[in-house]
């Protein structure tokens, strides 16, 4: 058959769901996809990733929350949002309503709170997957962030997959601020996550000369956007090379086809774009039409049929 | 849920005048239909640097005047203050460069709809939006009396043809350079008094609109202010830009000033908050 | 005193020594001082710390041995170097004879590696430091980098402090790459360390979308650059909040007057550029004359005193 | 210890000519006394990006010529092809506009102290420096012939007055778009035996330059090469841009192209372990 005429399948699959599209949005990077709806078709991304949702409303940290750096940005939003109830009452109907298929990223200060937000989840009609944000304090741990800590880590996705069922895909997201990756990476799929997310963001500051402070009111934040990306690339390629079966939602950084395809050769299944839809508002669109142009140029049929190519000798 | 500014568009303006007027450039864009959409208080978020730009978020800044006549269809003015990286880059462009902007975003100044005697007070290039608002008041058949301040004489952006539209022009400088020397809130109580003002519009730092409100509020008025809070995406998707605001129910709650701002009623924000979470903020956890 | 004719003291100290500027070269990004020698006076300097020596020559790895990526590079050299013999014989005489003050960073793969390379410096005239680079695999604990693992990293500084004396202070370079960075610096510093130098690179990767391989020879490799500034300033932060005695050479993404304030203002007391030397021959300077005139702005009238401001409340 | 050239600057020089040559872009930046310490072989490292660019590396480049008098005073000339990013941004720039050069840097084509037959073998932009070398050959007296090979004509960098310094051209395309169809290593030993050749000059593609010493190794010539290797810093402090070269006591050793190179002796060069170590290097360990 020739190649142009050729179907190409942008597929994707978590678990025992399959997404029509390997772009999402990161977590946090997408408001409650009302917003992002003005300038992009929700149907057109793999799913939307919500912000990650607690038990509890949260008013999240004071201002200033953000600070730009080279190549990336600082934020410390601390989780602001409705809370797990008001969420499913009204911002999962609305993407439902318009088309969004949705994973629900869920955040919690206990392994409780974790169990709480799963059971509450567990049947809501419409959403895809459930994605675990680990990269939280345990307050029960001296505040030591659950992704830093394999047990704890173990303990949140065990308790996550009994309460959420068998239907709806796990995906764990992993902090790069570890030893070792590779080893968390172990415990939580051993603890039945049905894929990963990597990366999230890495710890760090900035200091205003002229105040003499830490730029950010929480002191440190997360660091995203290009900056970042060889720190993702790196880790999702580790992550691939010692658990081949296991799908990973590539991001940290992706603002162009070129990079998505990047981090799809070091082994990612599809692609979250957090930081480039501040930039531009329809940066999404624009990496799946680019990388699926990449792709096709390659000759490749298929998202699936690249992921992990850089694997090979 | 609020929601996002339902014009709002992204697209490539051309440059059609980049002049340097005191302390901040003047730039007019080429903006086609964009510009019909644009109310007073709006403001366009626009891409820095270029591509291979290490800047990767975009700048807000307040619609100067959106005219949708003239030589170049739609135009889309601008006062820019060249401070940091972002802003001198985009002072730097050259007439018939192209710009990436997202506009008009946010909310803009109500209109009273009978007429009323209205002062409008700027600080710095917060003067910018004032003007275009003085225009549609004095359409409205308001008095319009309009305070600018700034640090020194430089800092007043105050053109012409601005001064045409309002009924007085009292100016503050910190250094005493022009006007009065002091800061705006100084004259702001005998000008309340003498032109009988009902509503006040301020644009400027944050601290200065702090201060505002306390003299409106003391005087019993209506106070809508632009805020100004660092925002990373101007389009509600990042929750940087929030300030604490008191909702119509009396919850406190951390509000997006990107897309329920800038332009809020003065009263209801928790000025003394600012940079902070208020004690019984919806969803306190700290 | 008018504060104009004020002198402003931009000392630095480490352990028993003083260095005249708190402006050095970073590790592996002066070459052996002589090439920069043609753009800089090198007696302008804090000092010059030297390319990692280990105890042979080595041939570095297989190029490519550099990807640039936004705001950052990665680079993997593999410690290409003459060895620690020929070193003493020619580079470092050319480094004192041309008044360069010299902190020579060691590196080895094993603990008796680090303790011989400590005795070969033990009373080389001239010399005003040791730098210990313990982001090096260790061959006797698979591999694992010394600077990722708490016990192995007090074994060289240990092992170190025991062979070099007391005399020259020995400064301990720590990785970003762990989970409790103030684990691993407390346990440096209750071994002896006399400063901590902070910090290396990220651990990262870039893949050719073209030829769909890692971009490096080696695989993984070494992020540095503006990019990292954030990271570091956290890095820089957290250490100093927690051992505020101990003098840090901050370095990571310092390209200018403003990034030095920054990291000083973190806690760093003196400050090593690196990549930005090689997008900048003279960045050096640049960097020294912009943070005295910044530092002179804002009233300091020495170094020692903006170290740590924004600590204070 | 190598070092670095010792005539190398840091200078902002000004171009004065950038136009679209073929695929390429034929650069003129006015570059004072610069230009008069540059010899054939010679780079420039060139910062691009401007100011707050993502892109914090110098590009290198081949001096294309360099020439110390006329209306600007001294000049050097690039051969740019816009590739990536870096090279796009240079190639966008303006005339008038300024850009930040390290030069010149790097070894120089030796040459013969007796008048000789030369050949001289360029790939794509590795024609650049062969032309300011054929003059100075032509001025010593040797004969002096070229081969320009690319994949396409468009590829083919070989300006007027740049033919006027050889004997004889000969050009190969891959696609046979002009000259001979095919690559420059198929003419190579007619061109050799016809004019009696008897040092080769080459500088292009690697895997060019590695069979064009395969010719001249069997022809039992002396080949002088400019190789290419990625460089992050040009002055020879990073130790990037290495490869295998056996020194003359017979030992290979990592070598910096930046400083003893990009002009390299052809037989030195162990072109089958390009990219690799090859066993036996000194300090091997791998
Ligand atoms: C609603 C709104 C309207 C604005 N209107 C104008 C205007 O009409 N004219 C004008 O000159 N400027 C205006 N600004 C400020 C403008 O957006 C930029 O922040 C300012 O130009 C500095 O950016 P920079 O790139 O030069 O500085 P940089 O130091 O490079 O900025 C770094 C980051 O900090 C943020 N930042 C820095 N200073 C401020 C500030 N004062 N307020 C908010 N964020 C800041 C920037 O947006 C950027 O993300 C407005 C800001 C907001 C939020
Ligand atoms: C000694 C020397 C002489 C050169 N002379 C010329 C010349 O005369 N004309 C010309 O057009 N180009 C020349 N180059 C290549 C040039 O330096 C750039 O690498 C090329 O322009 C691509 O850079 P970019 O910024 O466009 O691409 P990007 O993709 O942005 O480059 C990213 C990084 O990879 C490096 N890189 C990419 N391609 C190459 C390559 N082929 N070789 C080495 N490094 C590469 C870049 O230098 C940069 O650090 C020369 C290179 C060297 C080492
Ligand atoms: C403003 C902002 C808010 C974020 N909020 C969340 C969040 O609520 N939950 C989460 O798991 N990750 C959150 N992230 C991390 C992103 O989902 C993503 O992992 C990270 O930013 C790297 O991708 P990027 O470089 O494309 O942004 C947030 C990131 C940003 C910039
Ligand atoms: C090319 C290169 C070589 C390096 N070699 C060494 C080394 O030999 N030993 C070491 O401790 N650090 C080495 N480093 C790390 C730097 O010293 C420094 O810690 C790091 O690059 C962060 O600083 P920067 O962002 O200013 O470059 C190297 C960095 C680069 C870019
Ligand atoms: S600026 Fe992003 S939500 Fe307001
Ligand atoms: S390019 Fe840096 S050593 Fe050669």
């Amino acid at each position: 058959m020739d190649k142009q005429y050729q179907a190409f399948d942008p597929r994707c699959r978590f678990g025992r769901k399959s997404f029509p599209s390997p772009i999402f949005t990161a977590s946090g990077c997408a408001g409650s996809g009302k917003e992002l709806s003005q300038f992009i078709g929700l149907d057109e991304l793999g799913a939307v990733v919500t912000k990650s949702i607690s038990v509890k409303p949260r008013s999240g940290r004071a201002t200033p929350r953000m600070a730009e750096t080279p190549s990336g940005m600082l934020n410390s939003i601390g989780l602001q949002g409705p809370g797990i109830d008001q969420f499913l009452a009204e911002d999962i109907p609305w993407l439902i309503a318009n088309d969004a298929r949705v994973i629900v990223s869920i955040s919690g200060e206990t392994i409780e709170e974790y169990a709480s937000l799963a059971r509450k989840l567990r049947g809501v009609p419409g959403i895809s997957g459930i994605e675990v944000n680990i990269s939280c304090p345990n307050v029960e741990n001296r505040g030591m962030v659950f992704a830093c800590d394999p047990v704890a880590s173990k303990l949140v996705v065990e308790s996550v997959r009994r309460n959420i069922g068998g239907e709806l895909p796990t995906i764990v997201k992993l902090s790069p601020d570890v030893t070792d990756l590779v080893a968390i990476a172990g415990e939580v799929i051993a603890a039945g996550a049905d894929g990963l997310a990597l990366i999230n963001t890495l710890l760090g500051m900035a200091i205003d000369i002229d105040n003499m402070r830490p730029k950010l009111a929480g002191m440190t934040g997360g660091l995203s956007g290009p900056a970042i990306r060889p720190v993702a690339v790196r880790a999702i390629y580790q992550v691939h090379a010692a658990f081949k079966g296991i799908p990973i939602l590539g991001m940290g950084g992706v603002a162009s086809g070129r990079d998505a395809l990047e981090l799809i050769m070091a082994g990612a299944s599809a692609i979250a774009v957090g930081t480039a839809n501040f930039g531009d508002p329809t940066a999404v669109i624009k990496v799946k039409s680019e990388l699926i142009e990449l792709l096709k140029e390659r000759g490749f049929n298929s998202v699936a049929s690249a992921v992990g190519v850089a694997h090979e000798k | 849920m609020s929601s996002i500014n339902r014009r709002a568009q992204q697209r490539n303006l051309e440059i059609i005048s980049n002049k340097k007027v005191g302390a901040y450039h003047h730039m007019v864009l080429a903006a086609g239909d964009m510009a019909q959409h644009c109310s007073a208080g709006n403001f366009v978020a626009v891409s820095v640097g270029g591509t291979g730009s290490s800047m990767i978020l975009r700048r807000a800044f307040a619609i100067y005047r959106a005219s949708d006549r003239g030589q170049y269809g739609g135009t889309i003015e601008l006062v820019i203050a060249p401070q940091g990286q972002g802003s001198r880059w985009l002072t730097s462009l050259d007439i018939h460069d192209v710009v990436d902007i997202v506009g008009p975003l946010g909310t803009s100044f109500g209109i009273p709809t009978e007429p009323a005697s209205a002062l409008l007070v700027g600080g710095g290039y917060g003067s910018a939006p004032l003007f275009g608002l003085a225009e549609v008041l004095k359409e409205r058949g308001c008095r319009v009396d309009m305070v600018l301040g700034a640090s020194s004489a430089g800092k007043i952006y105050a053109p012409l043809e601005g001064k045409r539209s309002v009924n007085s022009l009292t100016i503050t400088t910190e250094d005493g350079g022009a006007g009065i020397k002091g800061r705006v809130t100084q004259v702001l109580p005998d000008l309340i008094e003498k032109h009988g003002i009902e509503i006040i519009y301020s644009c400027g730092p944050m601290p200065m609109i702090a201060a505002i409100e306390e003299i409106s509020f003391k005087a019993g008025l209506v106070h809508q202010c632009a805020v100004e809070e660092a925002m990373a995406c101007g389009i509600g998707i990042c929750m940087t830009c929030v300030l604490p605001v008191r909702d119509p129910d009396g919850v406190i709650k951390m509000t997006r000033s990107c897309i329920d701002g800038p332009v809020m009623d003065g009263s209801r924000v928790i000025w003394d908050s600012l940079r902070k979470v208020p004690l019984g903020t919806w969803g306190f956890d700290g």
